[in-house]
């Protein structure tokens, strides 16, 4: 076998990975190591590789992906917090052509938004709702989440957090699945190739179930980490989200199609 | 007696020094740099290039989408 | 006497609780104190300052745009502050990572090799103690008795073990200053 | 002529909105104005027109709905009463700050609180002076008949798209409730997606090919750059002071007192304007048509000719009372006479109250 | 002499408020004041005093968490900032329409919308003229500085009860986020559920045996009613205005010129004055500690004796400069100088407006 | 058998059934045969016989029974559309001993207000939550409420709720039933006595829970009518009730002691 | 020509529409017309009340506290309305039900069975039309020409047979109406 | 052959007519009145007072507790 220098293998010819133009070149705001970043760059693959970067509208909320419009090199807007499903709501309604997703944080949709996510899906919106579990207040400086596992210490509950004085950590996504309004809903993860690729396939699943008139929100968690919340290193942050996140929010899907799945 | 044999490239100023690639990759490929970028961070490297595949995991998984990977069939 | 400090630097080179000290060492003493930082996304950057003003009387503004001393501590915020400092006042710096080295000469400029010195010293934590010395010095504001009282009381029980450590650093930052 | 109908303020409100081309109304029902949205429903606008009619979960969630829709370069619109306008603050002040043009119609009830759901003007200074964060401005005007709630949904529009501003539509029980006689506009047909993305280059429907995306935000992280586009607003703000004050004069000519009221109490204040008349007092009446930008200029005009005296006639403890003064500037008498949490002048008792506190005091 | 410490205004507040004996604090983070509950929670105010304190999941849980504890006799209180606040808007009306009293504070950051996290001024009409629907007035009282933000949360209690109106204590990510000395004030205890019981008879916490149930609500559904109870409301807002107005005046005596500031503005005008003594320039300030009721005497009094002008210095785009201008009423010049969106201004800045604005002008 | 007349029989003696004296003496202000009357009666019942009549504070929505304080005899605080639980989770951790509930409508409980529902059984407050569930928002004169059902009429689906454009009834009983915080959830009636008769032992047994110092919130569903809602006579909606609410809101207990019964 | 009517009754008793027929034949000759009805929780009580003005001008407040004509239908409305009647004006009333008449000697005082004589007719929903008739013959202001075209402006389509009905109620008010 | 008599009080101005104790009433005994009460109602009454055994029946449906009811127990 001849021998080949790294010249060789980077042209563009060998091209097989590069980010998606659909990502601005601007450096992300995320600390190092955070899934944001990830989870941004799936969506706008998804949305390339479905050929919808002009039809696409994304809406990005109040939380550490605040910037996300920054970062994604589509049409998007910025919502008040928790509310993202609400205008989500109205930008399909009013352009039903279009492919419309929001992208929230847990204390984003699942603790202010509470009201507009449950309804959304009760509604039965024919968006992507893409939710970003990181079992902590990212933005503000690591607070308790509604996400937030017990016995967890954050910047709120310093002691940890205390089940009894500050209630459950909340399965936001098996309760959407309850609701008749919501197609697809399933949980994901973005810290492992495999992860990845799992997510992705979600995404796209997600997507395509919109772009398909398929009745319902397309519901797509992704389990993530906050290094910084949970006061941890990006690779430590990881496993301890494999070790303790992962038994309590299981990965997999847990609904397609509008059926729900055995697990 | 590799197939394949690959590259990446990692936007150095880009990269914040996460270290998620380096376990991410199959042929211990990467490693985080002793001397830090513009910004402090300890950038990723091939410190192990001969051993790459081109299998584009790190390249998924980080987070800061600034490695780009390119991969030869080598016709033995 | 009012002395008006801005204090400059990386996110993690503990500029805030160096303010702090420098703070609570004002009230030792019975001085008033402000201690201001910017926060949000200039933080997020990973810059960081902090105004501390010391005063024998009640302080207006806690923010301000011309300082007695600026204790800066990359490039930076040397970009940002050099010409901020008043003429006659004092400039503090640590030449490490920076590039272009302070050219003003209506102010006095001292030189202090804190990180250097705390490499040395094995305990990168102590770096900004090494720098509280050098100002002490060539600032003689804050008494270090008042330091030690001041840390005593900003510093959890459990890390009071710490301040030998400490003023060791400081006398080392002390001694350690030069003007340029 | 357009067509005659007898209706109510808030289902000519809701024809209005069809016929003015509305893409998309969101609403929460509330009492005195529940109709708006059961009217739209049993319109089917979405077969007259294609407009979409949603009944939101909630008051923050209709607003909310606007800044989407509205973001989308479509005309969209709520109503709500008192409460539910109180509920809408963050969500105006995140459309004012985004510049997101859309229509609010608020149609006021007593307060504070639950208080009850009949006619008042207590949210004026919340309409005026921004009841949300910061410093932003609506266009805020105030419809006296039914007439009005029906013509000033397509004004209210056209400000909101031409200075990019929500509008807030200023009425009461009263004007809500009351029937009249009403001319309905000829239906103005609702834009089609070509012709809103060319409009609207600002709007968020998709990245055109080719060009860059479009961002909808009110948040900038650098306060610098905020204190920029809070000039630009302040700037626009200005310009609509100066285009878009609209107030109306009746019997002023050779008036010695001038009333100063909008919406119902006018209507209230005219009566009374004709009683005095018959007395022989020279009183006139100036309405307030839009409450911001306040008419500013008339108020001058009285002064400057030497006016003895001005009569606020509020539904209110006395809010816009402030405005007046704040142009007369101590060179006239300014008095309030206020019936508040429901109640309604009688005719009467306004003329007795210019009596009282101008003419006699 | 109390306790003296460094601390962040912020946990000042926190502090004071478990000093103060509050019995329920109720919140949800948002910078610039997310220290308020984290200090709180790590305190363990529940083993120190029995303090409860309660994450919300939103601040119209807060505020209507507010009303239910508040209701009971209880001290109860929470922070915000700007958007947070704007929520609250139909909570305020609603503990402002049953008399509830309760302590709310709001660190105001840049807006419109979500704007920046930087200091403001910007939330002035939303605090003193109502943001939220009818005629209702809070208590609004503005710290300057960090001992302030702890001093002013017995005091903002005591008023609240003495008069059942909430009290909004109005700071800013300047008085929040900067450390300065506080000295202390000792503990005072939490009432006993026998204490509160017996000094709010008004209070709901369980009908005492053979007495009436009591209610709250802020609903009467017969307007004459509820107007009769908008004229007390309004009766006991007149009190306050006599017994609770707070100010402070620095360098006046001799002064030409008079800087109106409160807050963080206020601190930056005073050393703008200091500036401007230097150069010979007699100016003074008049320092609001209570927004509202809003300090007229002592401007009425600089008018009396001729003073040459007044300047507003806001962090705004000039919101208190109309309640200055309601007293002055022309008599005198009154310019505003502002800085916003997040800026706080130099103090140079303040002494050139001054120049160009009040005396060369 | 001797004649027996009635005035031998109507003697305080031979009392067996009386309004509870902690109803006030008002004419209550709903509508003939509504359903909320009946519910507000068996919970002062419930109070009375658990002798909490001076330990007792009620919380009372927006909604036709904006003024359950007028024939309540108990204190009570009337709270903004949607905001009972929040106001009721105040005063509860402010006063741990006393009996603390919330009476809400379907469209205070689950529209306006999902997010504090949701979030008060989700923290486990030790509340009760009763849930009067008519399909419909009564005091406004009738419009569609999340509840309303399929193809129901109502002045704001005037053509029958369109499910496609207008969402699902929304099972809010059963969706705060997975949540960990409520420790009881059950759904009842009060058209008929033996309605009223198991409504009352469920109420008795919500309120048990909290004297017991049970942890988590205990939710009393009652599906109720709302004649003039709906345009029927009282015995007629009544019937309607049965057979078109009652197979969609399914009747009977569906959390006890904080376990799932199987249904 | 300004006619300020209020008229006052039960809630069942077609009290509104029958304001609204009258406001509808008002705008169909040409005139200016205001219907405002009492609304919220006085209509829950039971009662109802709408105040018409129809007026060859523009009308100003379309509440008022004196009325030209006053149409009172049941006793609570009596006790209510009866002093609101302007002096000279007109009392036209329903004796149905009524336990105190009317006693004002400045006014004229109309009644009209309209209860007894819809019950007579065998239907009960056209009670309203026998009283507007009983209105329309005592106060010449709207024509029944007009009257039949708001009839069928207001009445959906598919009611439009019982014009003919209404139209008898309408005569057989107009013949029953007498003076008290 | 009863054991038990009862009987019923209506609190006649405080009854809406709304007929639901009738078809709750085991025995028939209640019916709605021709004749209608102070505010327009058709009020119930004990149309067969003889067939009442007291069980409370319609006094538990009644939504506006407005039926008193007593009982005794016949000793055969
Ligand atoms: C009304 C309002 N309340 C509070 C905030 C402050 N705030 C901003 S983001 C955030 C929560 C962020 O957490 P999450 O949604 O989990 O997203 P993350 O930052 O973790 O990605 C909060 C409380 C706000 N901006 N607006
Ligand atoms: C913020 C706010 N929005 C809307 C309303 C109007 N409103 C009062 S009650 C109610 C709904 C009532 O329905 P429900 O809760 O089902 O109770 P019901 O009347 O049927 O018993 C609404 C929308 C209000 N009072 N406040
Ligand atoms: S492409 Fe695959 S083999 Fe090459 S460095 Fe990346 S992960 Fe390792
Ligand atoms: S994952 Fe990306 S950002 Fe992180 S170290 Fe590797 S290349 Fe750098
Ligand atoms: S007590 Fe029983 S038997 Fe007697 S009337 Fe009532 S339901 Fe009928
Ligand atoms: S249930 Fe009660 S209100 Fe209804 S008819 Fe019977 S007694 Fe009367």
């Amino acid at each position: 076998m001849a021998e080949i220098t790294l010249q060789d293998i980077i042209k563009p010819e060998n091209l097989v990975y590069q980010k998606t133009k659909l990502m601005t070149d601007k450096t992300l705001s995320y600390c190092p190591g955070c899934g944001h970043g990830t989870a941004h760059r799936l969506i706008m693959e998804v949305i390339e590789e479905l050929g919808k970067e002009n039809d696409t509208i994304g809406v990005a909320p109040v939380g550490c992906s605040v910037l996300a419009y920054e970062f994604m090199n589509v049409d998007m807007q910025e919502a008040a917090h928790g509310r993202a499903p609400a205008v989500a709501t109205a930008i399909k309604r009013l352009w039903p052509g279009k492919v419309v997703f929001s992208y929230q944080g847990d204390g984003d949709l699942a603790a202010i938004g509470t009201a507009e996510t449950i309804h959304a899906c009760n509604r039965g919106e024919r968006i992507v709702m893409v939710f970003i579990n990181n079992g902590i207040y990212g933005m503000t400086g690591g607070q308790m989440a509604p996400t937030t596992l017990p016995n967890m210490k954050t910047a709120t509950s310093p002691y940890g957090r205390d089940i009894d004085m500050m209630g459950n950590p909340l399965k936001m996504t098996e309760l959407v699945s309850y609701l008749p309004g919501t197609y697809f809903v399933t949980r994901q993860a973005v810290h492992t190739p495999a992860a990845v690729r799992k997510a992705k396939r979600a995404l796209r699943m997600a997507f395509q179930n919109q772009i398909d008139g398929k009745p319902g929100v397309s519901f797509v968690e992704i389990v993530s980490n906050c290094n910084s919340g949970w006061k941890m290193e990006p690779v430590q942050a990881n496993t301890w989200m494999e070790e303790n996140m992962f038994p309590f929010y299981q990965l997999g899907d847990i609904k397609v199609d509008g059926k729900l799945i055995d697990r | 007696m590799a197939k394949v044999r690959g590259a990446i490239v990692v936007d150095v100023e880009g990269c914040k020094g996460c270290g998620v690639c380096v376990p991410a990759c199959p042929t211990d490929v990467i490693l985080l740099a002793k001397e830090v970028n513009g910004k402090g961070y300890h950038y990723a490297y091939m410190a192990n290039p001969e051993a790459c595949t081109g299998c584009s995991n790190c390249s998924i998984v980080c987070p800061d989408g600034v490695i780009t990977v390119y991969r030869v069939k080598l016709t033995a | 006497m009012t002395e008006e400090i801005i204090i400059a630097g990386f996110g993690g080179q503990g500029v805030l609780s160096m303010g702090k000290i420098l703070a609570y060492s004002g009230i030792m003493q019975d001085q008033e104190v402000s201690w201001m930082p910017a926060y949000g996304p200039e933080m997020r950057g990973g810059t960081a300052n902090v105004t501390v003003i010391i005063s024998d009387e009640r302080i207006s503004s806690p923010t301000l745009t011309a300082y007695d001393t600026a204790i800066i501590l990359n490039q930076q915020s040397m970009d940002k502050f050099e010409h901020s400092v008043k003429p006659g006042g004092v400039l503090l710096y640590d030449p490490n990572g920076i590039i272009h080295p302070p050219t003003r000469t209506d102010i006095t400029i001292y030189k202090i090799e804190g990180a250097k010195l705390a490499a040395e010293m094995g305990n990168t934590k102590i770096f900004n103690m090494i720098v509280l010395g050098g100002y002490m010095k060539v600032k003689p504001i804050v008494k270090l008795e008042n330091v030690i009282k001041g840390l005593k009381k900003s510093l959890p029980e459990r890390y009071h073990k710490l301040i030998p450590l400490n003023e060791d650093a400081i006398t080392m930052g002390m001694k350690n200053v030069i003007e340029n | 002529m357009g067509e005659l109908r007898l209706m109510k303020g808030n289902e000519a409100l809701a024809e209005a909105a069809i016929r003015a081309g509305v893409d998309g109304y969101f609403g929460y029902p509330i009492t005195p104005q529940s109709e708006v949205i059961e009217y739209l429903m049993s319109e089917k606008p979405h077969e007259r027109t294609g407009m979409v009619v949603l009944q939101a979960e909630s008051e923050v969630a209709s607003i909310n709905m606007l800044y989407g829709g509205g973001g989308t370069g479509k005309k969209v619109m709520t109503s709500s009463s008192s409460p539910g306008i109180s509920l809408m603050q963050e969500g105006l002040s995140y459309l004012a700050g985004a510049e997101i043009p859309c229509v609010v119609a608020n149609v006021v009830r007593g307060g504070p609180g639950l208080g009850d759901i009949q006619p008042a003007q207590s949210d004026y200074f919340q309409s005026v002076k921004g009841g949300g964060h910061g410093d932003y401005r609506l266009f805020v005007i105030a419809p006296a008949s039914v007439q009005e709630m029906s013509d000033f949904v397509p004004l209210a529009f056209d400000v909101a798209f031409k200075y990019r501003i929500p509008s807030l539509i200023v009425s009461d029980g009263l004007i809500g409730q009351m029937m009249e006689k009403v001319e309905l506009f000829d239906p103005i047909p609702r834009l089609t997606d070509e012709e809103v993305i060319a409009r609207y280059p600002w709007a968020t429907n998709g990245k055109p090919k080719g060009k860059e995306r479009r961002i909808l935000t009110s948040l900038d992280l650098d306060p610098h750059k905020m204190e920029r586009h809070n000039w630009a607003l302040q700037e626009k703000y200005k310009l609509i002071e100066e285009n878009e004050t609209r107030f109306e004069l009746i019997g002023c000519d050779d008036a010695e007192y001038i009333i100063v009221a909008y919406g119902s109490s006018s209507r209230i204040a005219q009566k009374s304007i004709q009683l005095a008349r018959k007395k022989g007092i020279k009183v006139g009446l100036l309405r307030l048509i839009t409450l911001w930008p306040f008419p500013k200029k008339p108020i001058e005009e009285f002064v400057k000719n030497g006016i003895k005296g001005f009569l606020t006639v509020e539904m209110s403890a006395g809010q816009m009372i402030e405005d007046v003064k704040l142009v007369v500037e101590g060179r006239a008498k300014v008095e309030h006479f206020g019936r508040y949490g429901g109640v309604i002048h009688s005719p009467e008792e306004v003329l007795e109250a210019l009596e009282q506190k101008l003419i006699g005091g």
